[in-house]
């Protein structure tokens, strides 16, 4: 485990978790390709095997259950909208967990930096709601990144210059935001009618335009999908990106090849933050309207999830979150058809991400025999 | 009835994966013996010692210990089987007293306080003074020196009652004075019965002390001889083989390897140096991670195309001269130039991009990303340069080309610019460090035990790339523990010790003797001491 | 289905959105009570639990698609997103619930108006009464209007009693979490609150805990929805009780009969009532049903201010 | 002053069972992350069983099972299969939480009202429990109680001053090392794991069977994220965690004290201060914050990379 001097160790030794997507073996990039992507078609069927068997020894029927989770997105336009809008918070908390893991830092704070961005972007729709949308939504779009990234910037500056482990101060500050936006909520902006803390709407200026007849998907999708390119040829392309993965990999060897490590894994952080901000904003630009308590979802653990699954790759990560929106959707309907209880979506989550990982052991035992 | 020999080990067979690193390997050492193993790097030395402590599983073959047939798989077992080794890296607990790691892994009764350890101090006393190896049992591991951490492993082992000792390449950080107290501790051993097997590259200890010695080349066993019948060139030829061409009289590589390298005497004064002016350290004050004061008001010239060779024991600052040289640790005070460019107070990145390159001690932890490619690992330093980018962006398709070619020009073997540093052999990955570095044309070379572990091939191969950048008029500067090193290719020699200049000769004219005093801080300095 | 047609709802197609769990003995049980209830008169049900308000507009979707031509969403958290799938699907039928009087109410929605602060009214009037040391800690989870609306009428309730008592409000954060909610009866009772009114869902089943072993016939506690004396019958005063059959039924009649929007207020006699258990002292009883009385004969005008709480 | 230990007393438990369960396993180089799903699934488990069987011991000794469980297959992946720590501790964390709700609502299916248990009674230790201000809150307690103070004390002794102890550390400092002096790194990673992980579980099922009585889905409510903090604070030490386990509870129960009394701050940042003060301490807190330097890395023998 390589440490670095201006940064603590992390746990988890000093590079991503997992081993970085594999190589096609110089045979093409056709195969290579196909190494890439076997392993998930493969744990995805596993998973889904033994999912089914569990459901079926509940005493629900495992086809119904299964064809619901797996079909729903796709059988209406309804579930392709509500897919793609789980999918902007899933992909930019998976940014937000990923970005950071490239440099070695664990950032579980997507929550709390959601929630501020959520607040940042509701707090300038609220007060100049009447500005027009051109103003408007990109002002409030930023201020949910800065609110974001900022919420981030506190575990970064921890980090940086206090050496405070970023997984502790990530987590404690999402018990911090909880409060916060929870006071904003009822005390700030409340809406008195809405039986739960939620502040009033948002100026029409700030919803982010809807696509197509009712239910109408938000442009916040075209915008997270160009994020996604951008992210991805970021990564690889640019000496930042390259500065990113190095500190991953090593942050000792950066250094002493002027890298400025800590520097840059505080900059993870703040990116991640923002990403996580951003997606709160969007949230309130695009579907809710407005900020309000519980609007974060199980988002930090699906974007974990997805980071983690994506090992390294931000070209798969956008796919990855799809796959992962689909069965989010899809467990609702499976609740509804099959009355299949929600928790067996989390149990198949898990399975998933289980065999992917043993699914590396098994491409290891191959490469060695080969 | 014959006796058996102490240790027998029969047709050992280890593959990792595709790599058959040990081919039927037998060995033989006999009670009262010093056998020494020889052969380059990766001929599977280590290896075959880590299969007779347990440490890696052999696929086939068999283990005798006086004769008795035993089953080793795990390193419990060798231990009780009275096997002790002392590894290349040292496996020690940096947070834990001497007297802790000594004990680590015994049963202590009484407890890990106060009355639990005074028995083991009184045993670690004990074989302090019949072997000759002082340490301090309460000292804490971290801030140990090199040469003392190597006596607490060695005291590791015989505290478990070891009879048959490994010794794992023991002397690469040791001063010529440490080296000979080494070799009379373990004549005492063998005296006193014990077996030890000595790893080692270097012929010339190997003849000092050994009776026996294995000669390994690609996992497999060449020869094994007596001392008697036997000398410095005749084992050279044995080691080099065939493989390396016919058989020639030692260059300056071999001589470092042989021990012959020139000796001379003190000079007085060092006369004004010939070089044109390069590099020049005016004041300088450097701090060590735990903010002590460890390198103060140090003054140094480098001209072009000149060596500056350090001599010292590990932990007299080397770390931090070379961090700092490099640019990598902050001056406290003072200034470094090259050519009038003063570099001191700026970020890393720019002493990179003023041509100053940097190649660290340890590999794995300071030198490579491992889990990157040979491209990456390549690239890692210039990849803010323009020569990189295409329209802004990194234009990998040409990365990969250099790497290519760096594969080729170095000889790293390796399937493609592809494959992972980490799975790269030390040698290989030193050969990718030295390619990175190179390729900055670099103005100043700042090389800290660039040959260490590595065999003849790879070390000549090191020092031709040297002479390469030196004629292109770059100033170097070599810290090595190795003293035979320094002197064979510095145009100058520093013995460094506690941080300051303990002596300064001129390469033509030293005593390694008198080097080796300075460099534990024996004796007044004469000449160049700070 | 049932046979006769008679009965609100017959061969409906009813979906219920719940906040909760329908385990919960409480809100969302009480939601699926009503569904059952409605299920008995002929209609065809559906329900989704443990909803969160962020989903809750693609729930509501998802009935709408699946061809439910009812569909309630019982929380006044779902409000705006029900008005707003309402006005986008006029042919299907919305129920949702509100504090008070919405604006710009879609024409296929009914609501349901909970107006708890008339029923907590009374139970101001009776820890008043209640409490020996002048002091009545109200326990509630999140700090909602509606929960400001009960702090208030309690303190309305505690004037009119002409007992000299102080309202102590708390909230947990969260109506649910019952170890938060054990710790803060703990906190009140050792601050000398002997009276607790509680507003909260499951976690009241945590503040019972925490009455347990203090002196019986000093400390009491009161609870909201569903009956829970059983939980500790010494401690028990009283229930604010809720029947959401009641609303739901009348208004699947109403519909069936052609009227599709309209506000359903819950009071004494409409789905709501306040239960006081045996072992309160008869004066303090007699204080509390008065006070009933007088607010379901109009007597007493509750006020509704849902003002912060400072 | 008694009254506030009291008070602070339980959630203290909570804590140092959970983080000295955590720091077990830490201490060999195992980072467990798993907490808030095992102590779901300890609260799921120790509710039915006590509810089931009758017995609240019962429900702790299975939730401690049942933890140990997790752990063991935490342990088999990590030290077997060599997988990623972080990884498996997040998959298991949800496998945990999806467990902890399916088995409540297999077992006990829908009810109108949540089938309660009698929570551990409290246990009076004589004379102890007379002294003025810390007998009731300390020495009138439920065994849970007890054994949290024996298990801290007997962890300190183990680790600190016992040879036993000294070995078992160095797996978490240096495992090549501890390895190479034939100390069974992967025994010892196992058992640790397992115990730890049992222990966190148990931590879980005090919350049905000391505060409520009941079992509630999310009832942990992010504290098993709070423990991994505790571990940190407390350096990964059984005496530190102590401590930082009652700053902790107490800070909580501050928190609460405040809203009660009224400071006229919004009940929400009263809240906070907790987390604000953790964070406050934690930037003072490297000078005996340290972690094992091998926590979370796995271990393999024939591996160069490593260590
Ligand atoms: N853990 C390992 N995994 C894979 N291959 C290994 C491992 N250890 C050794 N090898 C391979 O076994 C061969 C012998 O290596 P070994 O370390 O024994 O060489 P050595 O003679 O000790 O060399 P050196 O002088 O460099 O120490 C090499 O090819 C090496 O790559
Ligand atoms: N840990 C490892 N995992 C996988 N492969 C390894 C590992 N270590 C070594 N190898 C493989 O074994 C090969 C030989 O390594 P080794 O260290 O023995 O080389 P070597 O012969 O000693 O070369 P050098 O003289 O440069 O040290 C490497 O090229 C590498 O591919
Ligand atoms: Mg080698
Ligand atoms: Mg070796």
């Amino acid at each position: 485990m390589s440490t670095v001097e201006q940064t603590p160790p992390t746990p988890g030794s000093g590079g991503p978790p997992s081993a970085p997507a594999p190589r096609g073996h110089g045979s093409g990039a056709v195969t290579g390709v196909a190494w890439t992507v076997l392993p998930y078609v493969a744990s995805v069927v596993l998973a889904f095997l033994v999912g089914g068997l569990l459901i079926q020894a509940m005493g629900y029927s495992a086809v119904d259950a299964l064809e619901a989770v797996l079909t729903s997105s796709f059988d209406s336009r309804f579930g392709m909208v509500e897919t793609l809008h789980k999918w902007v918070p899933i992909v930019l908390c998976a940014y937000a967990f990923a970005i950071p893991l490239a440099t070695g830092k664990f950032n579980i704070g997507a929550e709390g930096q959601l929630l501020l961005g959520a607040t940042g972007g509701a707090a300038i729709g609220i007060t100049f709601s009447d500005l027009p949308a051109v103003l408007l939504l990109p002002a409030m779009l930023v201020a949910g990144v800065l609110a974001g990234a900022l919420w981030a910037g506190i575990a970064a500056v921890l980090l940086v210059r206090f050496r405070v482990n970023e997984v502790l101060s990530t987590v404690l500050l999402n018990f911090v935001s909880f409060r916060l936006i929870d006071w904003v909520a009822t005390s700030v902006w409340p809406d008195a009618g809405a039986g739960h803390p939620a502040t009033t709407p948002v100026g029409d200026g700030a919803r982010l335009p809807l696509i197509g007849e009712a239910p109408g998907l938000h442009s916040g999708v075209l915008l997270v999908l160009a994020l996604a390119v951008f992210i991805a040829v970021g990564m690889r392309f640019t000496p930042t990106g390259f500065e990113m993965r190095a500190v991953g990999d090593n942050p000792r060897a950066s250094l002493i090849n002027g890298v400025k490590t800590s520097r840059l894994a505080g900059a993870g952080l703040v990116i991640g933050g923002g990403a996580a901000g951003l997606a709160g904003a969007i949230d309130v630009a695009g579907v809710q309207g407005r900020m309000l308590e519980g609007m974060q979802s199980n988002f930090l653990i699906l974007g974990i999830i997805v980071g983690l699954m994506a090992r390294g790759s931000m070209l798969a990560l956008p796919f990855i979150a799809f796959g992962i929106a689909v069965l989010e959707f899809g467990a609702g309907t499976m609740q509804l058809v099959a009355s299949v209880p929600v928790e067996m979506v989390l149990v198949i989550e898990a399975l998933i991400l289980l065999f992917l990982l043993l699914s590396d052991i098994v491409r290891n035992r191959l490469r060695g025999a080969a | 009835m014959t006796t058996a020999p102490r240790l027998e080990m029969t047709e050992v067979v280890k593959t990792f994966g595709p790599v058959r690193a040990l081919d039927a390997v037998s060995l033989q050492v006999g009670a009262r013996e010093v056998h020494g193993l020889l052969g380059g790097n990766g001929a599977g030395k280590t290896t075959l010692m880590n299969v007779l402590f347990g440490l890696y599983r052999a696929d086939s073959g068999a283990v005798r210990i006086d004769g008795r047939e035993v089953t080793i798989t795990s390193p419990r077992d060798a231990i009780e089987l009275g096997v002790g080794m002392v590894h290349q890296t040292f496996l020690q607990v940096d947070t834990y007293t001497v007297v802790e790691n000594v004990v680590l892994g015994t049963t202590l009764e009484g407890g890990s306080h106060g009355a639990g350890l005074s028995a083991a101090r009184a045993r670690i006393a004990d074989i302090s003074e019949r072997f000759g190896l002082h340490v301090d049992p309460d000292a804490v591991m971290e801030e140990l020196p090199v040469g003392i951490r190597q006596r607490v492993e060695i005291i590791k082992a015989l505290y478990r009652g070891a009879s048959v000792l490994i010794l794992d390449e023991p002397t690469t950080n040791l001063t010529p004075q440490e080296v000979d107290a080494l070799f009379t501790s373990l004549r005492t051993m063998v005296a006193e019965g014990m077996s030890v097997i000595l790893i080692t590259h270097k012929i010339r200890e190997t003849l000092a002390v050994c009776d026996k010695m294995t000669v390994m080349r690609d996992g497999a066993r060449v020869q094994t001889l007596d001392r008697a019948e036997t000398d410095a060139d005749h084992l050279a030829a044995i080691m080099v083989g065939e493989s390396h061409g016919t058989y020639q009289a030692p260059t300056v590589t071999e001589a470092v390897a042989l021990g012959t390298a020139p000796q001379g005497t003190v000079v007085g004064d060092v006369p004004e140096t010939t070089f044109e002016p390069g590099v020049s350290v005016r004041g300088m004050t450097v701090r060590n991670d735990h903010d002590v004061e460890l390198i103060s008001g140090f003054d140094l010239e480098v001209g072009k195309g000149e060596i500056v060779g350090f001599a010292g024991v590990a932990g007299n600052g080397q770390v931090e001269l070379a961090e700092t040289l490099a640019g990598v640790r902050p001056l406290q005070s003072g200034s470094i130039t090259i050519d009038d460019l003063v570099l001191s107070d700026r970020a890393t990145a720019q002493w990179l991009d003023a041509g100053v390159a940097y190649v660290p001690e340890d590999r794995h932890r300071d030198g490579i990303l491992p889990t990157s490619g040979i491209t990456e690992n390549l690239l890692l330093g210039s990849h803010r340069s323009a020569r990189v980018r295409k329209s802004g962006l990194i234009d990998w398709r040409a990365a990969r080309q250099r790497a290519q070619e760096a594969i080729e020009k170095f000889a790293i073997r390796a399937d493609s610019p592809a494959t992972r540093a980490g799975d790269l052999s030390g040698g290989n990955i030193q050969r990718v460090i030295l390619a990175r570095a190179f390729a900055h044309r670099p103005r100043l070379l700042v090389l800290h035990n660039p040959t260490r572990g590595l065999d003849i091939g790879s070390t000549r191969f090191v020092y031709e790339q040297i002479r390469e950048v030196t004629a292109a008029g770059c100033s170097v500067v070599v810290i090595s523990e190795d003293l035979d090193e320094v002197i064979a290719i510095a145009d100058r020699v520093i013995a460094l010790y506690q941080g300051s200049q303990a002596g300064e000769w001129r390469s033509d004219r030293v005593d390694p003797y008198e080097i080796g005093r300075r460099m534990t801080g024996l004796g007044t300095s004469v000449g160049g001491a700070a | 289905g049932g046979s006769d047609e008679s009965g609100g709802g017959g061969g409906d197609k009813v979906a219920g959105i719940f906040s909760g769990p329908v385990t919960d003995a409480d809100l969302n049980a009480l939601g699926l009570d009503a569904l059952k209830a409605a299920e008995k008169d002929g209609a065809e049900i559906s329900y989704a639990e443990s909803v969160a308000v962020p989903d809750i507009e693609g729930k509501l979707r998802q009935y709408v698609s699946g061809g439910y031509s009812v569909v309630w969403t019982h929380g006044s958290q779902f409000y705006d997103a029900t008005a707003k799938v309402a006005a986008e699907n006029p042919d299907v039928n919305f129920i949702a619930e509100f504090d008070g009087v919405p604006e710009d109410q879609p024409e296929n929605l009914w609501v349901i108006d909970r107006n708890f602060h008339t029923v907590f009214y009374p139970l101001g009037v009776l820890a008043a009464n209640l409490s020996s040391s002048g002091k009545v800690g109200y326990l509630g989870g999140l700090s909602l209007p509606f929960s400001y609306a009960e702090v208030h009428a309690l303190e309305q309730g505690i004037e009119d009693s002409g007992k000299d008592a102080d309202l102590k409000p708390v909230w947990t954060g969260d109506f649910n979490d019952t170890v938060k909610a054990t710790q803060f009866t703990s906190q009140l009772l050792s601050g000398g609150n002997d009276v607790i009114v509680t507003s909260l869902n499951l976690g009241v089943v945590g503040a019972f805990e925490a009455m347990k072993g203090t002196p019986a016939g000093k400390n009491w506690i009161t609870v909201k929805y569903t009956d829970k004396s059983a939980n500790d019958p010494e401690h028990y005063a009283a229930t604010v009780l809720y029947d959401f059959a009641k609303p739901l039924q009348a208004i699947l009649d109403e519909i069936e009969g052609g009227t599709r929007t309209g506000v359903y207020v819950m009071g004494f006699g409409k789905g709501a009532d306040v239960s006081i258990g045996d072992n309160v002292p008869a004066e303090a009883k007699k204080a509390a049903e008065q006070a009933v009385a007088d607010v379901e004969s109009g007597a007493t005008e509750v006020e509704l201010d849902q003002s912060e709480v400072k | 002053m008694s009254e506030f230990l009291t008070l602070v007393v339980p959630m203290w438990v909570v804590f140092t069972l959970a983080a000295q369960g955590t720091i077990l396993s830490g201490r060999t180089g195992v980072f467990n992350v798993t907490q808030e799903g095992v102590m779901a699934l300890g609260a799921s488990v120790g509710f039915v069983v006590a509810y089931k069987m009758g017995s609240n011991l019962g429900g702790l000794l299975i939730a401690f099972a049942v933890g140990a469980l997790v752990g063991l297959v935490l342990t088999v992946m990590t030290t077997q299969l060599r997988l990623d720590q972080f990884v498996v501790g997040l998959a298991l964390f949800f496998a945990a939480t999806g467990a902890a709700g399916l088995l409540y609502r297999e077992v006990i299916g829908v009810t109108m009202t949540p089938p309660k248990i009698d929570t551990l009674t409290k246990h009076e230790i004589p004379l102890l429990s007379d002294i003025p201000v810390i007998g009731e809150p300390l020495f009138r307690q439920d065994y849970v109680f007890f054994f949290v103070v024996l298990l801290s004390v007997g962890l300190y002794w183990f680790m600190q001053r016992t040879g036993a102890g000294l070995n078992f550390r160095s797996v978490g400092e240096n495992p090549k090392a501890a390895d190479s002096l034939g100390i069974n790194v992967n025994l010892a990673r196992t058992w640790s794991t397992i115990v730890g992980s049992g222990l966190v579980a148990v931590a879980g099922a005090y919350f049905p069977l000391h505060f409520t009585g009941i079992y509630t889905d999310g009832m942990i409510a992010g504290r098993g994220w709070l423990v991994i903090a505790l571990a940190f604070l407390g350096g990964w030490r059984p005496l530190y965690v102590v401590a930082g386990a009652a700053f902790f509870a107490g800070m909580d129960v501050l928190g609460q004290k405040a809203q009660v009394i009224g400071l006229g701050v919004p009940h929400q940042f009263i809240e906070m201060l907790p987390y604000v003060a953790t964070l406050l301490v934690m930037v003072f807190a490297f000078r005996w914050a340290r972690q094992p330097a091998h926590l979370g890395s796995n271990y393999d023998r024939e591996s160069r990379l490593a260590g």
